[in-house]
């Protein structure tokens, strides 16, 4: 019964995997990842992982995937067409994945470990049961568990910071661009002996650069802002 | 069933996401695959478990599970901003970090 | 108070001067900072008399005096001590250290009022004193280096005293340079010294000599000599480090009065004269100071006919006494060296003082060819050149007469080869009475010139602008140049005292050891001089009667033969000059010296400087070694670049190939 | 009061500097770095001259598998360099503090940071905690150079890079060495891996190893000094720094490389020391001449007291591998010495570029004096103390370090001593072209202004008094210059003594 289970349950998680992976639109890939959960806490009832498995389908299932299909719908469905791409890594990496599997299998297969052709321990009542872990997580792994969330809380203050609208526009172009921000100006005589020497007297002719707040750049350039930004700070050009 | 068995769909999962991160371009799609990896190493995590009766193999997979939950809002997030500047969504165009 | 307590004191005097005048310079008027000078330096006059009859109460083998403030540094191999010798010979020096410099002070007063640098030359003339008063007192080898290099740098910063002149600062540099390879050899003499002797100290030294620690080292000894003889050399002008005193009279008169003739030119003598039981056991090296004494007293001697610059040749008469004196404390004539040391300190300030007074008069220009006629508007200073001139010519009864025979006598009476240098010795006594009474007949006699003219009249001529007289550019009359007043020793009382003391004395010094009849310097120096293995030598009384006689008929010739060529006959010396055209251009241009030193030392120096800096700085330094290292590790950061495409998927790849990478090397490893 | 609060009081400070900002870090800094030097005054003063062996020693395991240990300690070596550095940052913060930096919170942080680590490297008895602190003192310099430093951004990037690379170069080598000096001795003497210095001291190695790990350090310490002709680095580094870093660059950390042949060099490698000692010997004569005749014809100011440093270093490299004591004192005398001349000089550089319109070309210059009599002055006493004028400290450092040699080589102190006469030349010439002669259009001559007194002044005084008294520095190191150049003299005895035997036979 469990062989069949099982069999069952394998073949619906890879092929809600490959699914994943070969449907065009991102939308049905996220449907196929949902089945894919599924199949995959089947398998985890089938190894005694009632918790996990009820985790998977709560958690991963219903919540994550929620966030994808939200995601999704705001990004668009994908059909935006793509460009002529950067990289041609289909066949070498499906050849690549291809040999990753099979050294995989000979890792499992063939390294030997012994208990792999058995059914495993002994059930033990209560394994993988909701007490047992909950035990674990507040006693032996209680340090990881408290890492665990203040991770969580990273991610989640992360994710707002990223996503969140910046004051005063929706994008970087809106933004008021600050040269400040970007290049340190140097006045006409900074950075030479005489300022190192002569602050206290700097002479009346040089121009302080103007350090304009709000100076906005008109629009027809926002990517050479951008440009200049990076020619400022980090231009491997100029260690040649 | 063996252990063995479920190893041998933890190995395929985890190719068949591999392959997905290295063929596909849009980073949503690579981000579903980059769950399938982690479901695959869960899935053996949890294999492993079982096959020494040591419940400590779950508590390693829910950790795996949080930091993909950790991953996915921060990985969403990174694709909602890229696409509120208006950016192509495509991770062969967004190469500026090339040395 | 003891001897050396005085001895320190005498010390202490002008380094307070110096501080004094130097943190004062601001406020201290033109008055002040002179009468300060003048009065620390007379302190230590005083002083030193003290300290001469404190000693005088010691017995005669107890004037050695030791004394030591502190540990200088004593380490290793040296045992440097803060430490001063009082004995007759320093004392000596002292006297005439302190005294010419007294009256040079006084003399300054007037001669700089006018110079805005006025306190600046105080205190750097100060500073000189307590360096040469260094240089004589010292008790080791250490202190006498330090000594040596102080009145080195002294001397230095008061030739480019008018620091605007470049002629003046290219003299200076040109002194200090020299001046520092003969520290140098100074250096490395004491290092060969210091081997085999065991210790700095003076007294030490000569104790490890007397017992024969160089009995079996006799090479190291005669090298130590030797470069001894270096540091004497370049310090006292002879040939070849002497260069650099013809462009010293740069500076201003007074200090070549001062350094440039009566003092520190003179310190190889003391030197020499401190070390003799060194040169007495190193004899090739005392035949060196010798022959190299004599070589220059003749070359300077005929250098000096030609030049038309009064304080050069002066400057080179200078070098040429100097020459005497060497030659004679090489040979053993220690006390007549050192009586000649005394007697031209006199004369020899005296000739340049009476020289700055002219040059006042001629509202500063140098040349001869413009004086003449001088003798009746300034009578004084006329009669203290003849003083001087009479006395450095060597005419009888003047000082120079009998210190330069005595040293002729001796140098005689060795007997041997030093006959060559006795003769040579007259020839340059011949030359000294020549173009000493060229200068005076040239700018004494003859019809005035205008300057002369119009002091007749009663005013001292001013140039429309000052210029500087060794190449005529016009002068920066901010600051570093000689003042826009012109001094002259008729109207300046401290002038006139300080030229008239020096007048007395270069006429009367010479009695102090007239032979057969006293030998005051003699006895008094002998402590120091006792151990000499030439005490034995002395001039039979024919050969004094000869060397008498031959140097005052020679002195009258060569006054004579002037007298003729520049007073009788003025068209002589154009017509000699045309005559012998090759010898003048020679004696011109210094018997090229300058020439060759630049051709052999200065040019290749330079020239190496280029090439480093132009080429292998930059081909090797830079290019080969700093451009490889940086070249390999920018190569492969180039390399190492190229891997970052950009491309997410392709670093995804390149992650997993590694992982794969790492579970394939388990799998071999457990196989 | 340990040592360990010496050396990390400077970096707590620069941190809190950091944090608290600009207003406050200046300020701050220069408190610091007066409380450090009266903590290094303290040691100096508590410091007990004829005593062998280490004193205020902290000694605690750090990476026990790996035998390195946080070892610190004084002895007659390092406890006057202390005082030096700690004076000279100090000094350097006066120097800072009158001025205005960009980002002042950093700035203040990095120079704090360059104080811990040469502090950390003079006091290091462990041989990995050396490197760590002679690799760490680069940091703050890549930072100061790169983004306080003079000129256009080409050459600023170009004397950074330079100066990071090829001195990271000699750091690597001699990282190598150090590791490779503790597995092989451990190996060799079948002992646990230790890199405590005394120990290694100890249990020298064979003679072929010790003499290729004796070349790579010597490469590191050679380059950062810098010698000739590992100096390529200088002119576009010094050019490129700003005066407080060129200060304690030139004036500490190439003390550091110095210092580093005497404490590790000599002791832990005394036969590859003897058998190099004739190639370091020519190194360094080589960079006494190079350096002068480059100080001679350079037109730059900075420059000329650039080169002039090379010059100096081969002093102290000759005295060094003079590999006795005369020359050891010497050295270690002189290396106070530059240390106590370079950093003014520098800042003379500094404010005569000021006058001359920020110019440092000696074209540019001339007849300050007049009308700054005392800045000519204290650069005129600055001067004739590089150039060694006997009565200075700087003689009496020189004087020992050629009878060193010439007692231990002495054709090699007769050359070297030309190099004394070409020093009155370049420091005269300087001296000459920026304060004498006319004056130059571009000069604006004016007097040093009160807190530039306040950093001259006290070196100066520092010098004199020196100059009055330089046994103060001489007896406290001479009873461990002795033990250090002892065992190396053992060896040298071995050699002549092999030397005159052959020649008997």
């Amino acid at each position: 019964m469990s062989a069949v289970i099982f069999f069952i349950a394998a073949i619906g998680a890879l092929t809600g995997a490959i699914g994943v992976v070969a449907l065009r639109n991102p939308f049905y890939s996220v449907l196929s990842l949902v089945g894919h959960l599924l199949a995959l806490s089947a398998l985890f009832l089938l190894l005694r992982a009632e918790f996990l498995a009820a985790a998977q389908v709560i958690v991963y299932a219903g919540a994550v995937t929620v966030l994808y299909v939200f995601v999704v719908s705001y990004v668009g469905d994908g059909t935006v067409p793509l460009g002529p791409g950067g990289l041609r890594l289909r066949n070498v990496s499906m050849l690549f994945v291809g040999m990753l599997f099979v050294e995989l299998a000979i890792a499992i297969l063939g390294s030997g470990l012994s208990a792999i052709d058995g059914k495993g321990a002994p059930y033990v009542p209560g394994f993988g049961s909701p007490e047992s872990i909950g035990e674990a997580l507040l006693t032996k792994f209680l340090l990881p568990f408290e890492l665990a969330s203040l991770l969580l809380l990273v991610a989640a203050v992360g994710a707002v910071m990223l996503a969140r609208r910046r004051a005063g526009g929706t994008t970087l172009e809106d933004i008021a661009y600050d040269e400040s921000r970007y290049i340190t100006p140097r006045s006409l005589f900074s950075g030479t002996m005489a300022e190192a020497v002569g602050a206290l007297h700097a002479p009346p002719e040089a121009p302080r650069a103007p350090r304009k707040a709000a100076d906005p750049v008109p629009a027809s350039s926002p990517r050479a802002a951008d440009d200049d930004a990076s020619r400022g700070t980090h231009n491997p050009k100029d260690e040649d | 069933m063996d252990i063995g068995w479920y190893l041998v769909v933890s190995a395929l999962i985890f190719c068949i996401g591999a392959g997905g991160v290295l063929t596909r371009r849009n980073p949503l799609v690579i981000l579903l695959c980059l769950e399938l990896m982690l479901n695959a190493a869960n899935l053996a995590l949890i294999a492993f478990s079982r096959m020494h009766g040591n419940a400590d193999g779950q508590i390693f997979a829910l950790i795996v599970m949080v930091v993909a939950a950790c991953e996915v809002a921060v990985g969403l997030g990174l694709i909602v901003a890229i696409f509120r500047r208006k950016l192509p969504i495509d991770v062969d165009e967004l190469k500026e970090l090339q040395g | 108070m003891s001897t050396t307590t005085w001895g320190w004191l005498v010390l202490a005097f002008p380094l307070a001067g110096t501080i004094l005048i130097g943190l004062g310079h601001k406020r201290l008027g033109r008055g002040p900072a002179g009468a300060i000078g003048t009065l620390a330096i007379l302190l230590a006059f005083v002083s030193g008399v003290a300290s001469l009859i404190s000693l005088q109460d010691h017995e005669s083998e107890h004037r050695q005096l030791v004394s030591s403030l502190w540990d200088y540094a004593v380490t290793g191999s040296i045992d440097a001590r803060l430490a001063i010798l009082v004995d007759p010979l320093s004392v000596f020096m002292m006297l005439v250290i302190t005294g010419v410099s007294t009256l040079i002070h006084l003399y300054s007063v007037s001669y700089m009022k006018s110079d805005r640098g006025n306190a600046r030359y105080f205190a750097y003339l100060n500073f000189f004193v307590f360096s040469m008063l260094v240089l004589v007192l010292a008790a080791n080898f250490f202190l006498l280096i330090v000594g040596w290099a102080f009145v080195g740098a002294a001397s230095y910063l008061l030739i480019s005293f008018w620091y605007r002149r470049e002629t003046a600062t290219k003299a200076g540099i040109k002194a200090f340079v020299i001046n520092v390879v003969g520290d140098v050899g100074l250096v490395l003499g004491t290092f060969f010294i210091l081997r085999h002797a065991g210790t700095l100290d003076f007294l030490g030294t000569f104790r490890a000599v007397e017992e024969g620690a160089f009995a079996s080292h006799h090479g190291a000894l005669v090298a130590g000599c030797l470069l001894l003889l270096v540091g004497a050399f370049a310090k006292s002008a002879q040939i070849p480090f002497h260069t650099w005193l013809p462009d010293a009279m740069e500076g201003p008169t007074p200090v070549s009065s001062l350094i440039h003739a009566a003092t520190m030119v003179t310190a190889g003598v003391y030197l020499i004269s401190r070390m003799h039981p060194l040169f007495e056991h190193a004899q090739a090296a005392a035949d060196v100071g010798a022959i190299v004494g004599c070589v220059t007293l003749l070359v300077a001697g005929t250098i000096a006919l030609v030049q038309t610059d009064i304080k050069r040749v002066i400057a080179y008469s200078t070098m040429s006494q100097i020459g005497y004196m060497i030659m004679g404390v090489s040979a053993g004539a220690y006390a007549a060296g050192m009586f000649h040391l005394l007697t031209h300190a006199f004369f020899k300030a005296l000739l340049f003082m009476a020289a700055g007074s002219i040059i006042g008069a001629m509202a500063g220009a140098q040349s001869l060819d413009k004086m003449s006629g001088f003798k009746r508007s300034m009578p004084f200073t006329f009669g203290c050149f003849v003083v001087g001139g009479l006395a450095l010519s060597g005419v009888p009864p003047f000082s120079g007469f009998f210190s330069k025979d005595e040293i002729l006598a001796f140098v005689g009476a060795r007997g041997d080869w030093y006959v060559v240098l006795y003769v040579v010795g007259y020839v340059g006594a011949f030359l000294t009475g020549i173009y000493t009474w060229r200068m005076i007949f040239r700018a004494f006699f003859n019809r005035p010139s205008p300057e002369a003219v119009e002091l007749e009249h009663g005013h001292i001529a001013h140039a429309e602008f000052p210029t500087n007289p060794a190449n005529g550019e016009r002068e920066d009359t901010e600051v570093g140049f000689p003042g826009p007043e012109h001094v002259i020793a008729e109207r300046e009382i401290p002038m006139k005292v300080a030229m008239g003391l020096l007048a007395v004395g270069a006429t009367v010094l010479g009695a102090l050891q007239i032979p057969f009849v006293t030998h005051v310097i003699e006895t008094f120096l002998d402590p120091v001089f006792e151990d000499s293995k030439y005490n034995s030598v002395h001039p039979s009384d024919g050969l004094i009667w000869f060397g008498m006689i031959l140097g005052t008929v020679l002195a009258l010739t060569g006054i004579a033969i002037a007298h003729f060529i520049w007073v009788r006959k003025p068209g002589t010396s154009a017509a000699i000059q045309a005559r012998f055209k090759a010898v003048h251009t020679f004696l011109w241009h210094k018997w090229y010296f300058d020439e060759l030193i630049d051709f052999l030392i200065v040019r290749p120096w330079s020239a190496f400087g280029g090439w480093c800096r132009t080429w292998f700085e930059r081909v090797v330094a830079e290019g080969l070694l700093v451009g490889g290292a940086t070249g390999v590790v920018k190569a492969g950061s180039q390399a190492v670049r190229a891997l970052q495409t950009g491309f997410l998927r392709y670093y995804a790849a390149l992650l997993l190939l590694g992982g794969a990478a790492v579970v394939l090397y388990f799998l071999i490893q457990s196989t | 009061m340990t040592l360990s609060i010496l050396i990390w009081l400077p970096l707590v400070v620069a941190v809190l500097g950091a944090i608290l900002g600009g207003k406050v870090a200046p300020k701050l800094s220069l408190l610091g770095s007066l409380v450090t030097l009266g903590i290094a005054i303290s040691f100096v003063v508590r410091f007990k001259s004829g005593e062998e062996g280490l004193q205020f020693l902290t000694d605690q395991s750090w990476i026990s598998t790996l035998g390195i240990s946080y070892k610190l300690g004084v002895d007659g070596l390092n406890v006057v360099l202390l005082l030096l550095a700690a004076f000279l940052f100090a000094l350097v913060f006066v120097y800072a503090n009158l001025r205005e930096w960009e980002r002042p919170g950093l700035f203040y942080f990095w120079l704090g940071l360059a104080e811990t680590a040469v502090l950390g490297a003079f006091v290091a008895q462990d041989l990995i905690l050396f490197v760590a602190f002679f690799d760490l003192m680069l940091i703050p310099f890549y930072f100061l150079t790169g983004m306080w430093g003079n000129g256009t951004r080409e050459e600023r990037v170009r004397g950074t890079q330079k100066l990071v690379i090829y001195t990271l170069v000699g750091s690597l080598l001699m990282l190598v060495a150090a590791i490779a000096t503790g597995v092989l001795t451990a190996e060799q003497h079948d002992t646990r891996v230790t890199f405590a210095i005394s120990a290694l001291q100890e249990l020298p190695l064979s003679k072929g190893t010790q003499e290729w790990i004796f070349l790579c350090f010597a490469a590191a310490f050679l380059v950062k000094m810098p010698a000739f002709p590992l100096h390529g680095w200088l002119p576009d580094g010094y050019k490129a720094m700003p005066l407080p870093a060129l200060g304690v660059f030139s004036g500490v950390l190439s003390k550091v490389a110095a210092y580093g042949f005497l404490r590790i060099v000599l002791p832990v490698f005394p036969d590859a020391s003897v058998h190099f000692q004739e190639l370091i010997l020519l190194i360094a004569l080589a960079s006494i001449l190079y350096g002068s005749v480059m100080a001679f014809s350079a037109q730059n100011v900075r420059l000329v007291v650039a080169f002039s440093s090379v010059a100096q270093m081969g002093f102290i490299t000759l005295g060094i591998f003079a590999l006795n004591e005369d020359g050891a004192q010497g050295a270690l005398l002189q290396m106070v010495n530059h240390g106590l001349v370079t950093v003014p000089l520098f800042f003379v550089v500094g404010l005569l570029a000021a006058r001359a319109g920020g110019s440092e070309q000696i074209k540019d210059l001339g007849g300050i004096a007049f009308r700054a009599p005392v800045l000519a002055t204290l650069f005129l006493i600055v001067s004739l103390a590089t150039l060694a004028m006997p009565g200075s400290a700087n003689f009496a450092g020189e004087f020992l370090i050629l009878l060193g040699v010439f007692n231990a080589k002495a054709a090699f102190a007769f050359v070297a001593s030309i190099g004394v006469a070409l020093a009155a030349v370049y420091m005269l010439r300087a001296f000459i072209k920026s304060m004498h002669n006319r004056v130059s259009p571009t000069v604006d001559s004016r007097e040093i202004t009160f807190g530039d007194l306040g950093v001259l002044v006290p070196s100066v005084v520092v010098i004199l008094a020196l100059a009055l008294y330089p046994q103060f520095g001489l007896e406290k190191t001479e009873q461990t210059t002795k033990q250090t150049v002892a065992q190396v003299q053992a060896k040298t005895g071995q050699l002549t003594a092999d030397k005159t035997s052959e020649e008997q036979r």
